[in-house]
């Protein structure tokens, strides 16, 4: 039992990696890693909001959508739960901690088309997940994004000084560099 | 009167970076040779022609670059570059494969980054995985040792290595190929250890047949440059206690699911290879040596795991990518204190 | 004067703010779908229909939103639009809806549609908006393809295989390739492979954007900037 | 034996010392001409005291010391003072400075100084005196005002008094031979420090590689209680941070001075300066200095007067100048090098290093980073040099501090293990420098921001006042309709203006705590200083005092102005014309020696100099710099411009209209004369 | 203040909510029936590639029987697919699972007609490597249909291996354990068939029974 | 009831979604009043990091409009006296990307430099006065007047009002106290330019 929630941790955080494997989440992955302050102030905020949207979204479809037959409005009760659970956060913290809104000022709302969100709201149908693993998967997702987008956000402050040629200055090494990354999370594969 | 108008220091110590990577050439030498003892004179080929593309391929990014090409062939790091990937590949692989392999590992791992010292992943070990994921049929068709095999005679010579690596034998690798030790081991879920030692030609003294020579000579070589100061301790010998840590807690003595004894994990694989010539790349590990221990460490225990339970019987590439990705972050919280300043705080 | 702002607006959408290149929105369903042509044009598709509509829609509502809920009434209608295509996907391209998997839903989330209602339909007439959202749709759709071709010619040696998932079954044929014996070369199909080609078409747009520079400044040598320096101290007197 | 600590990092660099120890020390003459720079010192450079023409005797003061953290100088040997000007200074920058030039009589005659032999009798303050006006700063390194680090807050009580006797770079020589010959002085000095200091502890620490001086000091300091404490050699164990630990075990911590640990540094020169000092009342006038290198024939050491350029000492020890590929002051590790070979041996002299081709080549091409970490490893203070190094490339400055670049001490280890080659150092120097600006910037923006927020607020504030007066004018207008007026709003405005202009003043003046009151002066005078650092590029005397006339009269009509308004000012206006008079009488006296001066203020100019000058020319209203012609062109120049202007203005109804009228009337004014000047020149 | 904020803003939201949901709804309904068939069909299509529609005249979707075996090596229950040309069976479509693949385990579907031959077989889902152990799969190279009409007699008992075990199947270059493991997967689902033929059929056919009489 | 509603899925879906929206829809109708800011702090960082040279040559009237401008979303490569440096510290502060100065013609980075007015030439007219956004200048009407060095931020707004042309910008030279090391500049082989082309990028 244990053992089984622990995969799923591990295979959230490390295996099906919710940037580098799955490819959900990229948007602030790209845009919110140039510091790593920035970074880690950005993983705090969502990795809150995905474990309480996914959540949400969980109770959500399963005590409304599911038993009404209305599984097809999903994707837009989801997204509507999402948006409300982000707005209402950043209201919060714009009023309660002027400074954690100025590092996620402008990405708190990118939050809700953050595609993570979503992402693992669906996904947690897909997989069929219970209330608990719901929760977890969340969580595990919202970790492995943090983990890769703290690491990214470190190397990238690093690669701002370095001489990279003028073309490939900017996004298009930051994309090149999430490549290898992603190419050494491929090590991962099979440990679940 | 002219006098040079410089900063102080005015003396500076006769070592070079070029010096520092001829060094690591040349204490790669007594595993090179083993190697090829074992597998045939397939590796001298791949080696010259990895130094011939990767040459040509630094040449090119920095004529687009319009930068003095001159300068920095000249400081022998693509040839390291080539040379360990060279190394890394099974030594009959056809010629294409090691082509691209080295063409990523310079161009895209290194050059992109800006060349020498700037690229924050190792170039070889870029260029290796890329290769193990494109071309895994390739990239794992290792030869057998010598004499493992009744009806093999002897190695391929230089020859047959040219004949093979370059594609006019046809289907010739096929017929000499044998899975590795560590892939052995990974598969085995019914022997004892001690079974496979008996019943698979695989395996020799203490680790795999062949293999453990050559990373006694790799640890060697490796030595050899920690006398000479290349390059410090703290990396590699954290990386091989943490992965001998780790193959000492889950080896319970033997049984069909052991994960394989520590002595196994030295010397298997590209273990040493890695520990002393890889994990040390100065430019993609933390800076320092506190930094350099948690680095091997991580190194080492990566490894055991995906050694252990992932889908690759050796992983020295792709844990040394992970922790390549995790090397800035590291360095940011392992500076060293600084004289005068309080422990652990600024 | 209209006609200038739509070709800017189209200029915009395809090039020089190209929500994938240069606004780097919308890059899961970017890197995820583009292992082939057809599963790129597919997404692509559907996610210029998504924004076209819907930022008419936001454009028309625009006046009756406050800031407290304009976030939620915005990604409404989004979502709405996108349910609609999920379905009409489900019932006539299953097989394509099955490959893409969540990356249809997602759609709403693909940041490049909410980006732009926020800033562009919300502030701007129907007309204008239609025809952003239609070009902005058509650049995203335009680098999906343009990848997904990539990919799929490195990645397999072929070009415009499945066609027949969006074409029908007389699509099947169109496919190019493969060169007997080409082994394939995996990682530019897998995840890695998404990441670096990417970097690599944002680099080559970078190449492409200098030397249009370079020759527009040896074409016109020097226009004369006109001054924008403002007077801090006011009027003097 | 006295346990010795390890310090972190360091290096061995070839010690090259035995070359010039062969020899005894030797005394290096007089030269004909030496020249003294004001500053040889950490703080406030001197104020001379002499003027161009005085005799002075060896020893004189010739410049006092200007504040608490400062040193005076004195003349090393009788002669006479040819200039008080620019002179290439023994600073890497090899810009030019202030000194004292004296041109020696040969007869080298002492002026009359007395000792104190029994010191013991005199208290700290006492003997502070002595040592400060002996012009004693460290010799050891950075020439820090010895009667100041030897005067530590009672709150620092000093535990161990550590004599450096390191000499841990390669090379010098210095302190070796001292210790090898002058140990009785050395010892004696190290007493009467200890008499200052009362420590509980003294430690003279010197390097094992100096054998036969370590067998000296030892015999010499028995029974003494003074320890002599050797250990193992490596670069840079004589830093004082470094000496500190290895020594005491104890780190100096940041920010903070060793006295705050109860230690105090000196170098062993140091030390028997301050015995010549307080014992026998001799001035530092001089040094011992190694001059070494492949590129000299005899190689050692001199005693050198102060002030000697080093020419002279290469003559004295042969050098090659067709050799010599780079001339350094100090050690190959931290000296600076040099472009001039006038530039005069001072305090912290330790060394003229001049190498050959094959013995300090040229800096290899600088190749990147490989992060090999040998520079981290050599480091002293335990720094991140490659780090650093990326941080300075990226001019990442918060980083830079995030990194404590303020404790790299420039040892040039990390320089010199480098395998790229890379001039580490002048990274970090520039980027120290870079941080010190931008700190700067950081302040006077903010003050800025402070004055231009005032001022937008005092705007508004008048635009409401002008508001109330147009009211109360109307008002008054009104009321002058009914009753006699005698007194039209008019007067009201200026005295308003006046009150700013005073209030501008007066903030000024608070801001300021220099003794020139007069801001308007301060500024003028704060431009001219700017000009490459040399108060010789002040404006000449005669410039100066047509201008301080001038002031004066104006200020005088000023006053006058004032009385007939009744101001309440009379005050600051008449202290100002005080002022000016006597600033006038200074500048008088001033203008009959500045033939020589005005000589060296031209040999640095660059364009600020230039502006500066052909404006002040142009004020003192005599030798303007334009020829007449390029006047006439210029004055037409502007004189069409100032037409346009007022065409516009006129144009556009605007309120200037005066301005430029008058503006124009003045230039045409100036055009006729200048004209007539011209054709009075071409007649003449 | 507070009040009308919350009223306002949520009937505008509710209006929305209105606008918006009566469009999805509406496109639910119209679509409903065609993404019901749809669903179907994409079930039905790997049977149908096994056990072509020619050769029977049965919805399979619909004609099932449970089955559970070690031999099938899969955990719970699961359902085989009978195909009826007119009631008669002519092949069973029983779902079985290597779990020695080299990277887990790799789902199967295999078809056997009623004389004990293969009608094909197809792997569900695996998570081998690319470029080695994937040729399993169909779309990659078709090795797996090499397994058509072998049955357990032909080759015999101890031929049912790859080569490198001196059996008769191919193996791929360089990968060994992937066929190997299918190889075996499918031998045993053989054994099964055999065993339990009699079981199969009978419950089959009863089923199609009470269908019918339903 | 539920029975009855689960049988008409129009009505059920509107009433399901309508449902949220309002609960949603009061939430943060509820939030939007009690969590009201007002002012914008990020507002005041950027404004401490201009130069404060008030010089108006990002076309705003002084450095706080600018900031403005920038919280509100125009470019943060505008302001030549800050030059580069303020450029990267803007962008690291707004975490956005660095772009290279977007100056006027000619108006790109200049040594810091003071004003210096030619006091003889001076005619006491005051428009200098008016025009200095610092209050750097000192004088009379009718008299000469001079500038506060220290105060002075270089903005050369004073220079074009002048009637009589008697103000000139003095770059504000090296002294022994400012002199320091560059950064080593030889370095043509390592940084050198990306050449495309022959044209250096
Ligand atoms: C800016 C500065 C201020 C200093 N202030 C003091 C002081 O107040 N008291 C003191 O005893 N030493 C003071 N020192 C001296 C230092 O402690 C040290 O002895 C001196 O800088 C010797 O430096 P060196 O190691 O480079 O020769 C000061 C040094 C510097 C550079
Ligand atoms: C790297 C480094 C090396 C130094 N080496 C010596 C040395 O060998 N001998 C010495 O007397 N001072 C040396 N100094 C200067 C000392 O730090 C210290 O300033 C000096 O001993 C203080 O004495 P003073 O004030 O009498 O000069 C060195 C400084 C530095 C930064
Ligand atoms: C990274 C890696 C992945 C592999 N993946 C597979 C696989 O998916 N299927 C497989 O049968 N063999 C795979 N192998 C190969 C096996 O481990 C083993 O070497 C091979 O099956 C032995 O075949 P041989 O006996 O024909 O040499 C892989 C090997 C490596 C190194
Ligand atoms: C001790 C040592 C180890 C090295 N190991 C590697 C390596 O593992 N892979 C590689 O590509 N280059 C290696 N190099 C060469 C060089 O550092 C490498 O090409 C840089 O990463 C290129 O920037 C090594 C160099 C040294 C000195
Ligand atoms: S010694 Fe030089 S090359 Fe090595 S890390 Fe330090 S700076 Fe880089
Ligand atoms: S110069 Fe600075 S960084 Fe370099 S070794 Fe010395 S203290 Fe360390
Ligand atoms: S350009 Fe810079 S200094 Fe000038 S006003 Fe604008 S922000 Fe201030
Ligand atoms: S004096 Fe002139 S240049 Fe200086 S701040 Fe005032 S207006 Fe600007
Ligand atoms: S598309 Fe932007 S986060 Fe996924």
């Amino acid at each position: 039992m244990i053992a089984d929630y622990s995969l799923l941790l591990i295979g959230a955080i490390l295996v099906n990696n919710f940037v580098l494997v799955q490819f959900l989440g990229l948007c602030p992955f790209m845009g919110v890693s140039n510091k790593l302050e920035t970074a880690m102030g950005m993983s705090a905020a969502t990795t809150f909001v995905l474990t309480l949207a996914s959540i949400c979204s969980y109770l959500t479809y399963t005590y409304l959508l599911e038993p009404l037959g209305l599984t097809y409005l999903r994707t837009i009760s989801f997204i509507l739960v999402i948006a409300v659970v982000v707005q209402f956060t950043e209201m919060v913290v714009r009023k309660s901690s002027p400074m954690l809104h100025k590092v996620l000022g402008v990405f708190l709302p990118l939050i809700t088309t953050n595609c993570a969100v979503l992402g693992v709201a669906l996904l947690n149908i897909n997989q069929q997940h219970n209330f608990l693993e719901s929760a977890l998967y969340g969580f595990g997702a919202a970790v492995g994004f943090s983990l890769v987008l703290v690491l990214f956000a470190a190397m990238r402050e690093r690669l701002s000084v370095a001489d990279v040629p003028e073309v490939f200055k900017g996004p298009a090494i930051g994309m090149i560099t999430a490549g290898l990354m992603s190419l050494a999370f491929m090590g991962f594969a099979g440990l679940v | 009167m002219a006098f040079l108008r410089v900063t102080s220091p005015h003396a500076h110590s006769p070592t070079d970076t070029a010096s520092v990577m001829r060094l690591v050439l040349y204490a790669s030498i007594p595993g090179v040779l083993c190697l090829s003892y074992f597998f045939g004179a397939g590796i001298f080929v791949n080696i010259i022609w990895a130094c011939l593309v990767a040459l040509g391929c630094e040449a090119l990014v920095l004529r687009l670059r319009g930068r003095q090409i001159g300068l920095y062939l000249k400081d022998y790091s693509a040839i390291v570059t080539a040379v360990l990937l060279a190394i890394a590949i099974p030594p009959y692989a056809p010629w294409w494969v090691l082509t691209i392999g080295v063409a990523f590992a310079i161009i895209i791992g290194k050059n992109l980054y800006g060349g020498l010292g700037s690229n924050p992943f190792n170039p070889a070990m870029v260029g290796y995985v890329v290769l193990l994921i494109s071309f895994p049929i390739q990239m794992t068709s290792w030869g057998a040792p010598i004499n493992t095999i009744a009806d093999q005679a002897a190695v391929p010579g230089v020859l047959d290595a040219l004949r093979l690596n370059f594609g006019f034998m046809k289907e010739g690798v096929d017929a000499f190929t044998m899975a590795t030790p560590l892939d052995v081991l990974k598969q085995n879920k019914a022997l004892e250890v001690s079974e496979l030692w008996q019943q698979k030609p695989q395996f020799g003294l203490f680790a795999g047949r062949g293999w453990e020579y050559a990373n006694l000579w790799f640890a060697v070589g490796g030595c050899y440059l920690l006398y000479r100061r290349i390059f410090t301790w703290h990396a590699p010998i954290s990386m091989l206690l943490a992965l001998g840590f780790w193959a000492a807690l889950f080896y319970d003595g033997g049984s069909s699911a052991s994960g394989g004894s520590p002595m196994f994990h030295w010397f298997s694989g590209a273990t040493m290879l890695g520990a002393f010539f890889i994990v040390t790349d100065p430019v993609t590990s933390a800076v320092s040596t506190r930094g350099r221990m948690v680095y091997g460490a991580l190194i080492g225990t990566l490894l055991y795991i995906i050694r252990c339970w992932g889908n690759y019987p050796d992983a020295i590439a792709f844990s040394v990518l992970l922790a390549n990705f995790a090397a800035p972050f590291i360095d940011h919280y392992t500076q060293p204190r600084t004289y005068g300043h309080k422990k652990g705080g600024q | 004067m209209a006609n200038t702002k739509y070709k800017e607006l189209s200029v915009n959408g395809l090039w020089k703010n190209n929500p994938a290149l240069v606004q780097l929105l919308g890059l899961c369903p970017l890197l995820a779908v583009t292992g082939s042509v057809v599963n790129a044009l597919g997404l692509g598709l559907a996610t210029m229909m998504v924004l076209s509509c819907s930022n008419i829609a936001v454009s028309l509502i625009r006046n009756l939103v406050n800031d407290a809920i304009r976030l939620p009434a915005f990604v409404m209608i989004i979502a709405a639009f996108t349910s609609c295509i999920e379905l009409l996907m489900k019932a006539y391209a299953y097989e394509l809806y099955e490959i893409l998997g969540i990356f249809i839903p997602l759609i709403i989330t693909n940041c490049a549609i909410l980006g732009r209602a926020d800033a562009f339909a919300s502030k701007n007439s129907v007309a204008a908006s239609a025809v952003d959202g239609f070009m902005m749709g058509m650049g995203f759709a335009l680098v999906l393809v343009v990848l997904g071709g990539i990919r799929e010619l490195i990645g397999s040696g072929t070009l415009f295989d499945n066609m027949d998932l969006l074409f029908g079954a007389s699509a099947a044929s169109w496919v190019i390739g493969p060169p007997a014996g080409y082994p394939g070369f995996l990682v530019v199909i897998l995840p890695p492979g998404a990441f670096i080609v990417t970097g690599m078409l944002i680099a080559g747009k970078n190449i492409i954007d200098r030397e249009l520079k370079s020759r527009a400044e040896a074409k016109t040598d020097t226009t004369e900037a006109s001054s924008r320096r403002v007077r801090v101290t006011g009027h003097i007197s | 034996m006295r346990a010795v600590f390890n310090i972190p990092g360091g290096i061995h660099p070839p010690e090259n010392k035995v070359q010039s120890t062969a020899t005894a020390i030797r005394s290096a003459g007089i030269p004909e001409l030496l020249v003294f720079p004001l500053s040889q010192h950490i703080g406030a450079p001197a104020k001379p005291i002499v003027e161009v023409g005085n005799k002075v005797l060896k020893g004189q003061m010739i410049a006092e010391a200007n504040g608490f953290v400062s040193v005076p100088v004195h003349a090393s040997t009788s002669g006479e003072v040819v200039a008080i000007g620019g002179h290439v200074l023994p600073h890497p920058s090899g810009m030019s400075g202030p000194c004292i030039s004296i041109k020696a009589d040969g007869k080298d005659q002492w002026i009359e100084h007395k000792g104190v032999p029994d010191y013991e009798a005199l208290d700290r303050p006492a003997l502070l005196d002595i040592i400060r006006n002996a012009g004693i700063a460290g010799m050891g390194g950075a020439g820090f005002p010895s009667a100041v680090k030897l005067n530590p807050r009672p709150d620092q009580p000093i535990k161990t008094l550590i004599i450096n006797g390191t000499e841990c770079e390669p090379y010098i020589t210095a302190d070796d031979m001292l210790m090898r010959e002058r140990a009785e002085q050395i010892l004696e000095g190290v007493k009467v420090l200890r008499h200052i200091l009362t420590p509980t502890e003294t430690v003279i620490g010197i390097e094992d590689n100096k054998a036969e001086a370590l067998a000296i000091m030892r015999n010499a300091a028995k029974g003494t209680g003074i320890e002599i404490v050797d250990f193992p050699t490596k670069y840079p164990s004589g830093g004082e941070k470094q000496l500190i630990t290895i020594i005491t075990g104890k780190e100096v911590p940041k920010g903070k001075l060793p006295a705050d640990i109860g230690v105090v540094v000196q170098n062993l020169g140091t030390a028997t300066a301050i015995y010549r000092a307080v014992v026998h009342g001799e001035p530092l006038i001089s040094r011992i200095t190694t001059v070494t290198g492949k590129a000299v024939e005899q190689q050692q050491n001199f005693e050198t007067l102060l002030g000697s350029p080093i020419s002279h000492l290469l003559t004295l020890s042969k050098w090659r100048q067709d050799v010599a590929i780079r001339l350094v002051m100090g050690g190959p590790m931290m000296g600076f090098a040099l472009e001039d070979v006038s530039i005069p041996v001072v305090k912290t002299t330790n060394c003229i290093l001049v190498p050959n081709a094959e013995e300090l080549p040229e800096p290899a091409p600088e190749q990147a980073c490989i992060r090999c970490g040998m520079c981290a490893e050599a480091c002293p203070a335990s720094l991140l040099p490659q780090q650093l190094f990326w941080f300075s490339q990226g001019k990442e400055l918060e980083k830079l501090q995030q990194h404590n670049l303020a404790d790299c001490i420039e040892c040039g280890c990390c320089s010199y293990v480098c395998p790229s080659n890379i001039p580490l150092v002048q990274y970090y120097r520039a980027s120290k420098a870079a941080i010190r600006t931008h700190d700067q910037d950081l302040i006077k923006s903010d003050q800025s921001k402070a004055r231009f927020e005032a001022r937008q607020e005092r705007l508004e504030r008048e635009a409401e006042a002008k508001e109330a007066k147009r009211q109360a004018r109307a008002e008054a207008a009104k009321k002058a309709k009914a009753s006699a007026a005698t007194k039209p709003g008019e007067t009201t405005s200026t005295t308003d203006k006046d009150a700013i202009i005073q209030a501008a003043i007066a903030r000024t003046k608070a801001k300021k705590s220099e003794p020139s009151t007069d801001p308007v002066q301060a500024a003028i005078e704060r431009a001219q200083a700017k000009r490459s650092g040399a108060p010789t590029a002040e404006e000449t005397p005669e410039a100066k005092l047509v201008k301080i006339e001038g002031r004066l009269k104006k200020a005088q009509e000023k006053y006058q102005q004032a009385i007939e308004q009744g101001s309440d000012k009379l005050d600051a206006f008449s202290a100002g014309i005080t002022k000016l008079e006597q600033q006038l009488e200074l500048a008088k006296a001033a203008v009959p020696d500045t033939s020589e001066q005005q000589v060296e203020a031209s040999t640095n100019t660059d364009s600020a100099t230039d502006a500066i000058a052909r404006a002040q020319a142009q004020r003192a209203g005599g030798a303007a710099k334009d020829t007449p012609e390029q006047a006439i062109t210029k004055l037409k120049k502007r004189l069409g411009a100032a037409k346009d202007k007022l065409a516009t203005a006129e144009n556009e109804d605007n309120a200037n209209i005066e301005a430029f009228r008058a503006s124009v009337s003045t230039l045409q004014a100036k055009l006729q004369k200048a004209e007539q000047q011209l054709t009075n020149d071409n007649v003449s | 203040m507070l009040g009308k904020a919350i009223g306002k803003n949520s009937i505008i939201l509710g209006l929305f909510a209105v606008v918006t949901t009566s469009m999805i709804a509406l496109t639910y309904l119209s679509t409903k029936e065609q993404i019901i068939a749809q669903e179907r069909a994409a079930r039905a299509r790997a049977l149908l590639e096994i056990v072509p529609i020619e050769r029977h005249n049965n919805t399979m979707l619909d004609d099932t029987v449970m089955v559970d075996s070690e031999l099938l090596g899969i955990k719970e229950s699961a359902e085989a697919f009978i195909a009826r040309q007119d009631g008669i069976p002519v092949a069973v479509i029983i779902p079985a699972t290597a779990p020695d693949g080299y990277s887990g385990e790799i789902r199967l579907i295999v078809g056997i007609n009623m004389n004990g031959s293969i009608a094909g077989v197809r792997v569900l889902t695996h998570s081998e490597t690319p470029g080695l152990g994937d040729k399993v799969d169909l779309k990659k190279s078709d090795w797996i249909l090499g397994f058509n009409n072998k049955s357990l007699t032909k080759p015999a008992t101890d031929l049912w291996s790859v080569k490198k075990d001196k059996g008769y199947f191919d193996q791929f270059t360089g990968a060994t354990i992937t066929p190997r493991a299918v190889t075996k997967a499918v031998h045993r689902v053989l054994l099964f068939f055999d065993e339990n033929q009699e079981l199969l059929i009978d419950h089959a056919s009863l089923k199609q029974e009470s269908n019918n009489d339903g | 009831m539920l029975e009855f509603i689960s049988q008409q899925p129009l009505l059920a879906a509107l009433i399901v979604l309508v449902g949220l929206g309002l609960v949603f829809g009061a939430v943060l109708g509820f939030a939007s009043v009690k969590f009201a800011t007002e002012g914008d702090p990020i507002t005041d960082q950027i404004n401490a990091l201009l130069p404060q040279t008030q010089c108006g040559q990002c076309g705003h009237p002084g450095c706080r409009p600018y900031a403005e401008a920038i919280t509100n979303g125009e470019a943060i490569n505008r302001c030549p006296p800050g030059g580069e440096s303020t450029i990267a510290e803007l962008a690291n502060l707004l975490d956005v990307e660095i772009l290279p100065l977007d100056a006027e013609e000619g108006a790109g980075e200049k040594p810091k430099s003071v004003a210096y007015i030619r006091e003889d030439e001076c005619i006491g007219c005051t428009k200098c006065i008016q025009a200095c956004p610092m209050d750097a200048i000192l004088g009379a009407a009718k008299h000469m007047h001079t500038v506060i060095v220290d105060e002075c931020t270089g903005c050369d707004l004073c220079v074009e009002p002048c009637p009589v042309d008697c103000i000139d910008m003095i770059a504000l030279p090296t002294t022994l106290q400012t002199w320091a090391w560059e950064l080593p500049s030889d370095k043509s082989h390592i940084i050198a330019t990306d050449v495309s082309h022959g044209e250096a990028a």
